[in-house]
């Protein structure tokens, strides 16, 4: 085989690794549109404020110390303790779950049966607000996440495969942290796609999705129903703040993941788990073929638009996204 | 007083690099005002405005505190730059961009407000391709480059000096872009480890650095063939890929570490008085020193421009004029307690931008600490200055300068 | 036409064929909605379409203003066959309709509600409306006219200025006819247009119904499932049961058809 | 009754039809542009010129664009950032092509060229739809800024990437390029606006406005009655570009003077302009002005408050500014959905009641 | 059938006014009650207010900016005004909105099963139930897998009575269940109203434009009018009733009128004009 050739291979593999990590965060935003119709802009803010209070609370971070020291001229800054890995993401899953609470208290119960152009402004805002608190809360520096995931590529595979081509090549290249990302994702999903499916709060889940006053009227509970998809979301969040954070480090730009995200969920469908996955590969490997094969004619950094336009085309063809409900049309 | 408005970012994608260098500029002043009751007699005050790197932000900032007698600015940032070269042309009022902004304001007769010494990007290509060829005993013949950069107007600043230098060294030149924010590099690294260049050089900021050293440890790419420019090259690009990080290389215009006096006052005048701009964890960081650097060259001119004129409340012009004709000596470092942190120089009219002396800091990841392994060295002038003339020239021509020094 | 039609009863002329639907069969997906139908509308009558939940009637409508493209069946519109349309083109043709889930711009008042019926008469262009002083003005003022007229005809004067999100089921219901009679059409589509209204209304509704047909001569399609409306106001009327048509008639001969009677009215209707 | 319309009667549908049928609403508005073309020139500053007056004035006129596509024919775009960022490139090469042409005409044209390009970025909108659409204008966004990354004959071939606004004048004053006087950017932004103002508005008001609507509640429905999608969403498209590129045109000459695509022009802007709309009031005119007034005006102004009368560090009234903006949208949304506008509109209710509570 | 003079009283409201969006003032004192097994039919005019106090009644104004200001609202001597509507459905208050309201992506089956959300009576008592549905909407069964958003409006509408049965109520409050339906299933709708409340005991509060139907099903009438109750009484009463008769049963002295002579005749005035 030509080296060239398995090095197109290559890129598709590590395509499809990058599309399980853009999955991961677009898993989040299928589960609120799913169950509120709410496009969650927010999503990505979740997963850096998830990574950032992981961090802080793993490093005996003390929260808000920036403003208590600004405020009351203070110096504490930490408690002076470490806390274990498992247990602080138990932690944050629990702060997570407050969060989840209180956006459903304070925001998203007074705006039932809104148009989702407001709902999903009020996301924007939340973002901008969720971002502000996270760094309020934790400062804005980079922070450095070791939880003692497997970094770098896999020598194994590598070895492995080097005989495979000629003198030009030299083994396929895969990154440990993907490939426990795969793991992860795929436990995860498998999970979602069981509770969507086959619980009552599953079904509850999309039928408020539909009509929200319809839900009411039937005695599903709004509230807890949306408390219960913010968490998730927010478990989601973590997941992803966790494996993106493992890869750049905890700061800012975490929370432009969303944008890997839209073209995801926009390709698979905003209301399919399944088409999340599926989306997520495509994107991966379209991406990182067109960067490979076209990326060197035009002068490269394609990636970013080029998602999009992949999506695009697809949904010309398939307005509703690959797997996505249909879009009901009648008069 | 004497007005040094901070253009800062302590927020937003590049906050990590920005807090570091507006802590490091701040408690310069501080020091002097605390210590030595200013700057010939005078104290300096340094409003802080956030832009979080942002053009739109770094111009209100400017309108919002030119009005206080600001002496010169320091954005910090190659876009914001761009937007107020002309402005301060008109306001009079000088701009400092230190080793970021237009390279080509170098040529003052043009660029009469605007300094960018002691280097800039093109010194810092031409360094960085002057360090490997000293690594090859002058000779890149058939050698591959790789430039990989920052999609935007800092990452694509190097590529006519590469471009000019490749013709002349005979290597090969690839350049790889980098989408903003770069947190996702896979297809550039792949296609790094399919060509394996001989040599990468690096523009990047922000957390694409970060990203780019991991990756590039993620492949095994021999570190010390990996280089950036001085923002590529902070304690928080190498931290995240831990053990795997040593060795890679970034370029530098000043010394590295706190092992220096200046450390030792800035720690008793400032962060035990609880002065520091920061939480002071930043202090002798890269880009804390960078910070520093900065505040202590702007010092130094306006205390030149008090003694040429004799006024102890310089006004812009008169600081525009001492920068002019600004000279840093080992004496002047002696003094501020940074012996040796950079090198000697001088600015003229013709020459705003020093004389392009850049130096190679390495990490070592078990001390957890840069430091630099060559002297300040010299870029290739007679490329680098050509270039300059005809990009200032152009800019001239466009915009009915007539380029004169008086 | 070799047939020119007839006088009624009560003194209305009836043209020719106007409409002719011949062997109309729309399928989505496995469901079958419509099987084979073929019904013609005669220019001036008032042709109402019913039938059992589900039968098709409201299908049937749909491929009438090119909603739906029906697989087989052909559509002749005044003596031409009409090719493959899409909905604005059919509009074009002199044809409006109501809606049964009422589809009403609820973001707009009824005035303009009602002057979005009048797009297909107003042709100024962009430019000319982004002027405005001039002819743009000059034909909203005619068109605007002609509204008002339907909205005093209709009795809605009193919430021309209302949004119609606020307003109650059957002015909505009495907006979406103005806003189709506003298009002057030759041909009115009505989807159960007196569903969810009292007597006293529905008796409102009838008397604007008589009197677009008499007065403008437009000819009028109906679906409705009021028997009274229906035999009182049709003069020919289709019945239709899961998508097959099972009779086809005056009201007296339908409501003896022991089909219509089993699959519909249940009980003989007076 | 402090407010009334009552006694107001129209006897021509013409005057019925007219912007402010109520007098008062037409004293105040006339009152208004007085102040704002003979007050505010002669009092304007460096100051409040550069930070607040032209930058609202630029976004107010993306803003009516955006709102047009989104507030009138609901179309949702996240691409308004890259559509300014084709104003601004094509202002710049007219500029620099065509030197001895008035500016006026060059920003004009590249309104025009922005609307050819929206247009063209508006066809998938026939088959897209909701979010799908809000999606795919991302592919402009990202697609254009790229582009004009590139391909280096949009920058002229700078070694930046930059493009620099050359200086213009109109009337013999310099309105771009550093010494053009703040008064003299503000008048040129004025004269912009209104002009977009009232073109707007007029568009909203006859036939074309009413398909875009129509479209907007019911898409089937237009269609069945008789609108032509195709039509209405492009020309939709086609005249929010319009103003948008025109927006981005002074945006770029007259605000900043230089800008690159990817720093200026990015995602973050086509939020902004969103939020503003939203803020304000889709389907309102004077919805963008109120938009773009209070996420213009409330950054700087917690910003003032908190930096300079607070005292505290800029970091940190920087991340409080996100929170406090960030819970003034949530609030305000929950509040009035339909922005501030609808606010206005309801006070006016409330006012012609008073003193009765309903 | 129900005797109207001893039975408990489930629901009660009392003067309740209702205002949407702060300025629009919909029910001005409005009274009602419910006894227990019996129905209760709820006639009126368009606009006058009917659905506006059925959502008054099951808690979802909220969504629609809209409140009760004044008033009382009781449920078997509980205030309920200030629960969730999720709380009325578990103490056996279900409502079936105008307008169907199906969820259009779950299938037919789906949404019934929606109905059963708060039951907690096992999974056995519901599918019994479903099959009671069932047999109850033939025509259900057949399309139980299609979503619901492909069905016709008839089919949609005994979903959603479908639906709300599947909750198992004590107290159904149905908004105008014989909208669109072909006089066939009207009647047959009717039929399963009355049997649910005879067999099972189901009290209903019947919001009607179809006067005729519902003073024949219904025990006890009241009519609203612009957001008041301007007649209240027994069903066999009201129908009756002269003004009844001419304006809400289309009957005039000599039987029933012919719609084409809408034309010609004049009307009665009415009560409030
Ligand atoms: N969300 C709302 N906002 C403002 N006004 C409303 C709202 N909903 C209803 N109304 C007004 O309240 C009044 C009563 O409406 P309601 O829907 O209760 O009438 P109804 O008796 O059910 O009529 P119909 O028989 O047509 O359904 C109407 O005038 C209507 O315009
Ligand atoms: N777009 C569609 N996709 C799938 N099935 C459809 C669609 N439109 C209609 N149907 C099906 O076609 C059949 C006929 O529907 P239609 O709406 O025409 O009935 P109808 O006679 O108008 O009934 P109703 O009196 O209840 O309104 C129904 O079974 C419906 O479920
Ligand atoms: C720190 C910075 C000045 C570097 C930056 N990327 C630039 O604009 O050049
Ligand atoms: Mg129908
Ligand atoms: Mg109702």
């Amino acid at each position: 085989m030509s080296a060239d050739f398995l090095y197109g291979i290559e890129v598709i593999i590590n395509g499809l690794m990058a599309g399980v990590l853009y999955a991961l965060v677009a898993l989040g935003f299928v589960l609120i549109f799913k169950a509120s119709g709410i496009f969650n802009y927010a999503q990505g803010v979740m997963a850096l404020f998830a990574a950032l209070t992981l961090v802080g609370v793993m490093e005996g971070q003390v929260p808000f110390s920036h403003v208590i020291n600004a405020v009351f001229g203070t110096e504490i800054h930490h408690f002076g303790w470490e806390v274990p890995a498992l247990l602080a993401i138990f932690v944050t899953l629990m702060v997570m779950v407050l969060f989840a609470w209180l956006v459903q208290q304070l925001v998203f119960r007074h705006l039932v049966g809104q148009e989702p152009i407001i709902l999903f402004m009020a996301t924007i805002g939340l973002a901008y607000f969720l971002e502000g608190v996270g760094d309020l809360m934790w400062g804005s520096e980079i922070k450095t996440l070791a939880l003692g995931l497997p970094q770098g590529g896999s020598l194994v595979v590598e070895d492995w495969t080097a005989g495979l081509g000629g003198d030009d090549f030299y083994g396929f290249f895969i990154d440990k942290l993907d490939m426990v990302a795969t793991l992860v994702a795929i436990v995860l999903v498998a999970g979602l796609i069981g509770f969507a499916q086959y619980t009552k709060q599953g079904r509850a889940m999309r039928a408020v999705a539909d009509d929200h006053q319809a839900a009411l009227s039937v005695g599903i509970s709004l509230n807890f129903i949306w408390v219960l998809v913010w968490s998730l979301a927010g478990l989601v969040a973590l997941v992803a703040g966790v494996m993106w954070g493992a890869k750049s480090g905890v700061q800012f730009s975490l929370s432009l993941i969303a944008l890997k995200a839209l073209p995801v969920l926009m390709l698979g469908g905003f209301t399919s788990i399944p088409g999340a996955i599926v989306g997520g590969l495509i994107i991966g490997v379209g991406e990182k073929l067109f960067e490979y094969m076209i990326g060197p004619m035009v002068g490269g950094a394609t990636e970013n638009w080029f998602a999009y336009v992949l999506a695009l085309i697809f949904l010309v063809f398939r307005p509703q996204g690959l797997f996505g409900e249909k879009i009901i049309e009648r008069v | 007083d004497l007005v040094f408005p901070s253009l800062s970012y302590r927020t937003g994608p590049f906050a990590a690099g920005g807090i570091a260098f507006a802590d490091g500029y701040a408690d310069y002043f501080t020091l002097l005002n605390e210590r030595d009751g200013g700057i010939g007699g005078v104290m300096a005050s340094v409003p802080e405005c956030e832009t979080a790197y942002n053009a739109e932000k770094g111009v209100e900032c400017y309108e919002a505190t030119k009005a206080e007698g600001a002496l010169v600015y320091q954005p910090l940032a190659t876009s914001i730059t761009y937007q107020l070269i002309p402005k301060v042309e008109v306001d009079g009022i000088p701009l400092h961009t230190m080793g970021y902004g237009r390279t080509s304001a170098k040529n003052g007769e043009v660029f009469r407000h605007t300094f960018n010494y002691p280097v800039n990007y093109w010194d810092g290509a031409s360094a960085g391709v002057n360090h490997f060829l000293d690594l090859n005993d002058g000779s890149l013949e058939g050698r591959k480059i790789t430039l990989l950069h920052f999609n935007g107007a800092y990452g694509k600043e190097p590529i006519p000096t590469l471009e000019a230098l490749a013709e002349k060294h005979g290597f090969e030149l690839t350049t790889i872009a980098i989408d903003y924010p770069g947190q996702e590099q896979k297809s550039q690294w792949l296609q790094i480890r399919r060509e394996r260049p001989d040599y990468i050089l690096f523009w990047g900021w922000g957390v694409m650095n970060q990203v780019a050293v991991q990756e590039a440890a993620n492949i095994g790419y021999p570190m010390e063939n990996f280089m950036g420019i001085w923002w590529s090259g902070s304690e928080n690009d190498v931290l995240p890929a831990g053990a795997a990080a040593d060795g890679y290389k970034a370029l530098a215009f000043h010394e590295m570490g706190s092992d220096f006096p200046v450390f030792d006052d800035i720690q008793t005048y400032v962060v035990d008085a609880g002065k520091a701009a920061g939480a002071g964890d930043q202090i002798g960081s890269v880009l804390y020193n960078r910070g520093l650097y900065a505040a202590f060259l702007a010092a130094e001119a306006a205390a030149d421009a008090q003694e040429a004129t004799g006024e102890p409340e310089i006004t812009a012009a008169m600081m525009r004029d001492a920068m002019e004709s600004l000279e840093i000596t080992a004496q002047d470092m002696e003094d501020a307690g940074i012996p040796g942190f950079g090198p000697v120089f001088s600015v003229t009219c013709q020459n705003h931008g020093g004389d392009g002396l850049a130096s190679v800091a390495q990490w070592d990841a078990t001390a957890q600490e840069w430091s630099l392994i060559s002297d300040f060295f010299p870029s290739d002038g007679e490329v680098v200055n050509a270039l300059i003339k005809a990009d200032s020239e152009a800019f001239a021509a466009e915009n009915d300068i007539t380029p004169s020094c008086d | 036409m070799l047939d020119e039609g007839y006088v009624t009863a009560d003194g209305r002329q009836i043209g020719g064929v106007m409409m002719d639907m011949r062997g109309i069969t729309l399928r989505f997906g496995g469901v079958e909605a419509i099987k084979n139908i073929s019904f013609d509308i005669r220019e001036g009558e008032i042709r109402a379409i019913i039938g059992p939940n589900g039968a098709g009637k409201s299908s049937m409508l749909n491929v009438i203003s090119g909603f739906y493209n029906p697989q087989e069946g052909e559509v002749w519109f005044h003596g031409k066959r009409r090719p493959p349309m899409k909905p604005f083109q059919v509009a074009r043709q002199g044809i409006a309709r109501t809606f049964q889930n009422i589809a009403l711009f609820e973001g707009m008042t009824v005035l303009d509600n009602v002057m979005t019926g009048r797009l297909t008469q107003m042709k100024s262009g962009m430019l000319a409306q982004a002027i405005w002083k001039g002819k743009a003005e000059r034909e909203e003022t005619a068109n605007r006219e002609v509204v008002e007229k339907i909205i005093d005809f209709l009795e809605i004067q009193a919430i021309r200025k209302t949004p119609v999100g606020r307003l109650p089921y059957g002015l909505k219901k009495r907006v979406e006819l103005a806003r189709a009679l506003a298009a002057e059409p030759k041909l009115l589509l009505l989807d159960e247009p007196m569903a969810g209204m009292n007597v006293e209304e529905k008796e409102d509704m009838s008397r604007f119904i008589l009197d677009v047909n008499d007065e403008f001569g437009t000819t009028i399609a109906l679906i409705e499932h009021d028997m009274g409306v229906v035999m009182d106001l049709s003069d020919r009327v289709v019945v239709m049961d899961y998508g097959r048509k099972i009779g086809d008639g005056t009201p007296d001969e339908v409501r003896n058809n022991q089909e219509v009677i089993d699959a519909y009215l249940g009980v003989a209707h007076d | 009754m402090l407010y009334r319309e009552a006694g107001d009667f129209k006897t021509s549908y013409p005057e019925d039809s007219q912007t402010f049928p109520i007098a008062f609403d037409r004293w105040r508005y006339w009152a208004v542009l007085a102040i704002a073309f003979l007050v505010i020139p002669f009092v304007i500053n460096d100051y409040w010129a550069s930070s607040l007056m032209v930058p609202f004035l630029i976004y107010a006129i993306a803003a009516i664009g955006l709102n047009i596509l989104t507030g009138y024919c609901g179309q949702v775009s996240l691409g308004t950032g890259g559509f300014m960022a084709v104003g601004a490139y094509a202002c710049y090469k007219l500029m620099t092509a065509f030197p001895d042409v008035n500016i006026v005409f060059h920003v004009l044209l590249a309104g025009g060229i922005t609307a050819a390009v929206g247009a063209a970025f508006g066809l998938p909108s026939l088959r897209i739809k909701g979010f799908y659409l809000a999606v795919a204008t991302l592919a402009a966004q990202f697609f254009l800024v790229w582009l004009f990354n590139k391909v280096a004959w949009f920058y002229n071939y700078s070694a930046s990437g930059q493009i620099n606004a050359p200086e213009r004048f109109i009337f013999g004053t310099a309105v771009t390029g550093p010494s053009a006087p703040a008064w003299a950017q503000y008048l040129v932004c004025l004269v912009f606006v209104t002009f977009c103002a009232v073109l707007a508005r007029n568009l909203t008001r006859g036939s074309l406005g009413r398909s875009w609507m129509a479209i907007r509640d019911m898409d089937i429905a237009a269609e069945i009655i008789g609108v032509n999608p195709l039509k209405a969403k492009l020309t939709a498209f086609a005249v929010s570009s319009f103003f948008i590129g025109i927006s981005g045109a002074l945006f770029f000459a007259v605000y900043l003077g230089a800008v690159e695509a990817g720093d200026s022009f990015g995602i973050t802007k086509s939020f902004l302009v969103l939020f503003m709309v939203i803020l304000g009031g889709l389907g309102s005119i004077f919805g963008s002005f109120a938009g773009a007034a209070f996420l213009v005006i409330l950054p700087v102004f917690l910003k003032i408050i908190g930096v300079d009368v607070l005292g505290w560090p800029t970091e940190m009234v920087a991340h409080l500014q996100l929170v406090i903006v960030g819970a003034l949208i949530m609030f305000f949304l929950i509040k009035e959905p339909h922005g501030l506008a609808q606010l206005w509109r309801l006070a006016k209710e409330k006012l012609r009641l008073w003193p009765f509570p309903y | 059938m129900l005797d109207d003079t001893k039975t408990e009283t489930l629901l009660e409201v009392n003067n309740i006014e209702v205002i949407y969006n702060h300025v629009i003032l919909v029910l001005k004192g409005v009274s009602l009650s419910v006894p227990k097994g019996g129905i209760t039919a709820l006639l009126g005019g368009n606009g006058a207010g009917k659905t506006t106090t059925l959502k008054a009644i099951s808690n979802l104004l909220h969504s629609e900016r809209g409140e009760v200001t004044k008033g009382s609202i009781m449920y078997r001597g509980d205030r309920v005004q200030d629960l969730q509507p999720s709380d009325l459905v578990k103490r056996g208050v279900i409502q079936v909105m105008e307008g169907r309201h199906c969820f259009e992506h779950l299938t037919i089956e789906e949404n019934l099963m929606t109905g059963a959300y708060t039951r907690t009576d096992g999974a056995g008592a519901v599918s019994a139930d479903l099959e009671m549905v069932y047999n109850y909407f033939p025509r259900l069964r057949e399309r139980r897998k299609s979503q619901a958003g492909y069905t016709s409006g008839g089919e949609q509408q005994m979903c959603a009575i479908g639906r709300a049965i599947m909750s198992k109520p004590e107290t159904i409050l149905l908004d105008e269940p014989s909208m669109g339906l072909a006089p066939q299933l009207v009647e047959e709708i009717f039929t399963i109203v009355k049997n649910l409340n005879e067999n099972e005991g189901v009290s209903f509060l019947l919001a009607e434009q179809n006067t005729n139907v519902a003073l024949r099903f219904a025990h006890h009438g009241y009519i609203l009018e612009s957001g008041r109750v301007v007649m209240e009484g027994p069903a066999a009463e009201l129908r009756e009733n002269p003004d009844v008769k001419e304006f809400y049963l289309g009957m005039s002295e000599d039987g029933r009128k012919s719609f084409r002579d809408v034309r010609s005749y004049r009307r009665r005035k009415r009560w409030l004009a």
